[in-house]
């Protein structure tokens, strides 16, 4: 068993019937009618508990949680700004390392850094890949709303193909989005860090267990939330939770966890729904062709294949 | 002269931090809510929780009186529906708000 | 005020000989500044340090245009002319080269006084390479008697060199005393 | 009892920060300050400073990180230069605004471009406005007890605010010159250990770096003025503080034969140890001149200032940098609009532009800006900001 795979077995798992009561973040936070990046937010800060330190960059999450003179968090928390959330959670871990090495702190505590697709993919690409690469002790939470939906759904690196945004729009020329989402849990896990996983959260327990493994690996460790954002994705909003379970169950955003460099498929989807029926609960990709469609259902056939390959090769028989 | 700032810069916390946790807690999203909100019928419901795990906006918390059900705030709903569409027994369902004077009996007793 | 300018190679350590006699001059209660030609050093490149001694407090910052003293620390840079710039005739050149004086005065048409010693022959045999910026440091000393005593290099070579400082050492006090003027 | 030793002016600043008992070191390499920092992980690696060194991937994340780390409640250091403090721009407003007491040591240089590293002042005053306590050190000593300084003025809880030490680059940093390093006991008696007013703390958890909007904006920025300009008494205080720990005496403006001087020189870092000599050879050339070196450049010693020159009928105030398209060079702007409020009038205040990009400032140099704006003055020229020795 790999050091991670040791130091994570054990943690105090979360059941269905043992969700924590703890709020980390409260209600009056100004979030959108049926934000899931919100609701992935709460879950993941539930799951690490009171003692946890909170690093936000700049975005949805922080705007709607921190308008003076009130915050929405009940754990520490800063902002400083959009690209170099990574950095300024480096600095609060080094910070309290020493200080505790030196015995001004007492206590040990969790560091959770949140950032957007913008702040992670993009602008704060930089800062992340020093952080992990650095190898300091904090967890990295992407929550993936797929867009710069806080200015007013720009596209970003992490847009999936065939997307409308207000910078990628869908017209007579374009399809909208013409690249590919960038994978960033694959540049996450390039650099060998102890734990890498995906989550959604229509899968709660597994998104909430998967923050305390992650905090529980010694070092680095990178989640890639899949955040369903009604007002980008031009859906319902009580379709937020219901979206994010359909790009699982199409395959479109696959559950893994890369343990020390071994993968393994958090969530075997043994008879996949088309993307087809993903696709069409989001206006953003109602202008898409059948030909389209089909692209990014062969993409998507790929990519899990790849996944597949990728557990084959990291785990001997 | 210009329009006045919240409060007199001499009383601001250092930095501009806000060192009281949790204070958002003040603020009304229920007004957010536009003629109808989720109504609970106990009857169906299997205490699953799901309603309260998945809610955006924290609007569900376990029924001090009646264990395992769960209680929603109307000071936050903002309406969005997701527990009526996440509740895997249809238990939760809209209610036009001119219907029910009391929100109390939004929880279903 | 004495000021000194060193000409070498990157890698050749000219700036340390600079460095160590600061350092040296200052133990003696003495003020010194030492700084490299500033910018990028590149290995092979010609370059100059530079070099200031004081009984007082040296408030001076601009590079120094008229040394008193010119070291070459590299037999090739003697017949170079950008080692006589701003050295009057009153000035003393002080090279590392196997001719003898009135061929250097020759080659660098330089009319004052010069000071030479064959560094690389000394730097071989005592340290077993051609690095010969510590024992140049011993010509210098000989030509500029009380510029700073040799002992008071001791030290800096010892913090610099560790195990080596008494090869180096050596080398210095032969160079010293092989230095003709 | 301290020793005056031979040591590198960089090696020296860390050597400082090492005697603060610094928690954590962020900080990315740049000519010309490469030379602090590396001593600085030397330190570190060699256990002789108990400190977290955090080799950053860019500036930008090096600010970042300090940032976190005075959040955290460490003392933190950095150090930067040029294109690096450029790069930092954004996350020095935020220093300032969260009241995180970083403090940095500038190895000033030219900015790019045509790329150039060797130093002038144009770094730092991009970086005017960001609020931070600044000064400028004239030597290697300087240095040092500045570097202490700026540690004491920035966590005194009634300044709070990031604080940058501003050296000139090579001319200072890369010399080897003769320091006083002070004690470990007396630095310890003059720096306490760092009590942050407010951190990341799960025992008290509150939000740091929130949204301001408009109807709170303007007072947030008003308390961060009021607070740098407040510093002023805090930075002097401590400067007293050194004089009686370390026995060297600081203002935030000296003078130098300025008494009965006609026409002064306004200097800022190094510049001002060349212009004294200057100023002594011009002295025996029977020209009352004399300098004033701005040491205290933000915030501004107002009143320091007209005091220094009030008896003076020209300055000639020389900087090293530009402000393209400006009235004036930055100090000469700032003193020109000082003695506008002031209603001096009586003083022709000349603003040579010099010393960029490495370009060297001889004694000679500053008697020929001397004879220029002597004749200037008297012919009289109105008043103006012009690069000196520019090849025609």
């Amino acid at each position: 068993m790999s050091r991670t795979a040791e130091a994570i077995k054990n943690i105090e798992k979360i059941s269905p019937r043992t969700v924590p009561l703890f709020e980390g973040v409260c209600a009056g936070h100004r979030g959108c009618q049926g934000c899931g990046e919100v609701a992935a937010l709460r879950m993941a800060v539930k799951a690490a508990g009171p003692n946890t330190i909170a690093v936000s960059a700049t975005g949805c999450m922080e705007i709607i949680t921190s308008p003076y003179p009130q915050t929405a968090w009940n754990i520490p928390w800063i902002h400083v700004a959009f690209e170099n959330a990574a950095a300024v959670a480096a600095g609060v871990e080094a910070g309290r390392k020493i200080l505790y090495e030196k015995g001004g702190i007492k206590e040990k505590a969790n560091i959770l850094v949140f950032a957007g697709d913008g702040g992670t993919a993009d602008i704060g690409l930089q800062a992340l890949s020093g952080a992990l690469e650095r190898g300091h002790n904090l967890t990295y939470i992407c929550l993936d709303n797929e867009a710069y939906m806080n200015t007013g759904i720009q596209r970003s690196s992490s847009t999936p193909f065939g997307a409308t945004t207000t910078t990628s729009p869908a017209g007579s020329r374009s399809i909208g989005q013409v690249t590919w989402k960038k994978n960033v849990a694959a540049i996450a896990a390039a650099h060998n860090i102890p734990y890498v996983a995906t989550a959604a959260p229509a899968f709660h327990i597994d998104l909430m267990n998967k923050v305390r493994r992650s905090l529980a690996a010694p070092g680095a460790a990178y989640i890639h939330v899949f955040a369903p954002c009604p007002t980008g994705w031009r859906c319902a909003p009580e379709l937020s939770i219901e979206t994010s379970r359909l790009a699982v169950n199409s395959r479109i955003f696959p559950l893994y966890e890369v343990v020390d460099g071994v993968y393994s498929i958090s969530r075997d989807v043994a008879k996949p729904i088309p993307v087809a029926d993903y696709l069409k609960t989001q206006r953003r990709f109602s202008h898409l062709k059948e030909e389209q469609i089909n692209l990014i259902q062969e993409r998507t056939d790929k990519e899990w294949a790849r996944l597949q390959a990728l557990v084959r090769a990291t785990n001997p028989a | 002269m210009a329009k006045e700032g919240l409060h007199s810069w001499e009383k601001l916390p250092l930095g501009c931090s806000v060192p009281e946790a949790g204070s958002a807690a003040a603020y009304n999203t229920g007004d957010w809510r536009s003629g109808r909100f989720p109504f609970t019928q106990r009857e169906s419901c299997i205490k699953c929780g799901l309603c309260y795990i998945m809610c955006p906006d924290i609007c569900y918390h376990p029924d001090p009186q009646a264990e395992g059900y769960y209680t929603w705030d109307s000071f936050y709903c903002k309406g969005c529906g997701i527990c009526i569409h996440e509740c895997p027994k249809k238990a939760i369902v809209w209610k036009d708000e001119k219907e029910e004077e009391e929100y109390g009996s939004a929880c279903g007793d | 005020m004495i000021e000194v300018r060193f000409h070498g190679r990157g890698g050749q350590g000219a700036v340390t000989s600079s460095e160590l006699l600061a350092l040296a001059a200052i133990s003696e209660g003495k003020y010194a500044s030492a700084f490299p030609s500033f910018g990028p050093e590149r290995r092979g490149a010609p370059l100059q340090a530079y070099l200031r001694i004081s009984p007082d407090p040296i408030r001076l910052r601009e590079e120094i245009y008229n040394p008193q003293v010119v070291v070459v620390i590299d037999p090739a840079l003697v017949a170079n002319p950008a080692i006589k710039a701003g050295l009057g005739e009153d000035g003393l050149l002080v090279v590392n080269s196997t001719h003898d004086l009135d061929r250097i005065k020759q080659e660098c048409a330089f009319p004052g006084r010069i000071a030479r010693v064959d560094a690389n022959s000394i730097a071989q045999q005592e340290l077993g390479v051609p690095i010969t910026n510590t024992t140049m440091i011993g010509a210098l000393l000989k030509a500029c008697p009380g510029l700073v005593e040799i002992e008071s290099l001791r030290h800096p070579l010892e913090e610099r060199f560790g195990a080596n400082a008494s090869k180096n050492l050596k080398a210095l006090q032969r160079a010293f005393n092989e230095t003709i003027i | 009892m301290a020793q005056r030793v031979g040591i590198e002016v960089s090696l020296a600043c860390a050597e400082a920060v090492k005697l603060a008992r610094t928690d954590v070191v962020s900080a990315y390499p740049i000519t010309p300050q490469t030379h602090i920092v590396e001593h600085l992980a030397e330190l570190v690696a060699n256990g002789e400073l108990e400190a977290d060194f955090i080799p950053v991937e860019s500036e930008h994340s090096a600010m970042s990180a300090c940032i976190g780390s005075v959040a955290a409640g460490a003392r933190t250091f950095t150090s930067s230069s040029a294109q690096g403090l450029a790069l930092m721009h954004e996350m020095l407003f935020i220093a300032s605004a969260m009241r995180l007491p970083v403090v940095m040591a500038v190895a000033n240089r030219a900015l790019s471009g045509p790329l150039n590293i060797w130093n002038d002042h144009s770094d730092i005053m991009a970086e005017r406005d960001i609020g931070w306590v600044q000064t400028f050190a004239e030597n290697g000593q300087e240095v040092v007890d500045l570097t202490l300084h700026a540690f004491k003025v920035a966590e005194d809880p009634r300044v709070s605010l990031p604080t940058a030490i501003n050296m000139d680059g090579f001319i200072l940093t890369h010399v080897i010159e003769s320091i006083e390093l002070p004690d470990q006991k007396d630095v310890d008696a003059y720096l306490p250990p760092f009590k942050p007013l407010q951190i990341l703390d799960p025992g008290r958890p509150r939000s740091l770096g929130v949204v301001g909007g408009p109807e709170i904006y303007t007072e947030a920025r008003k308390a961060e003025t009021v607070a740098l300009e407040n510093a002023y008494a805090v930075v002097t205080e401590h400067f007293e503080g050194l004089r009686k720990q370390f026995g060297r005496a600081y203002k935030p403006v000296e003078t130098y034969k300025s008494e009965d001087a006609e026409v002064l020189f306004i200097t800022m870092g190094s510049l001002g140890q060349t212009c004294m000599s200057a100023v002594d050879e011009m002295r025996a050339a029977g020209r009352k001149a004399g300098v004033v070196r701005i040491r205290l450049w933000r915030p501004f010693p107002a009143g320091d200032f007209i005091d220094a020159v009030k008896g003076a009928r020209q300055i000639i105030v020389c900087d090293r940098a530009i402000s393209p398209g400006a009235c004036a060079a930055p100090v000469g702007a700032e003193i020109k609009s000082l003695l506008f409020n002031r209603k001096i009038n009586n003083i022709y205040v000349s603003n040579p532009i010099i010393g960029l990009g490495g370009r060297d400032v001889t004694r000679q140099f500053f008697k020929d800006i001397y004879a220029q704006a002597v004749k200037d003055a008297a012919s009289g020229k109105p008043m103006a900001t012009e690069i000196m020795g520019v090849k025609e």
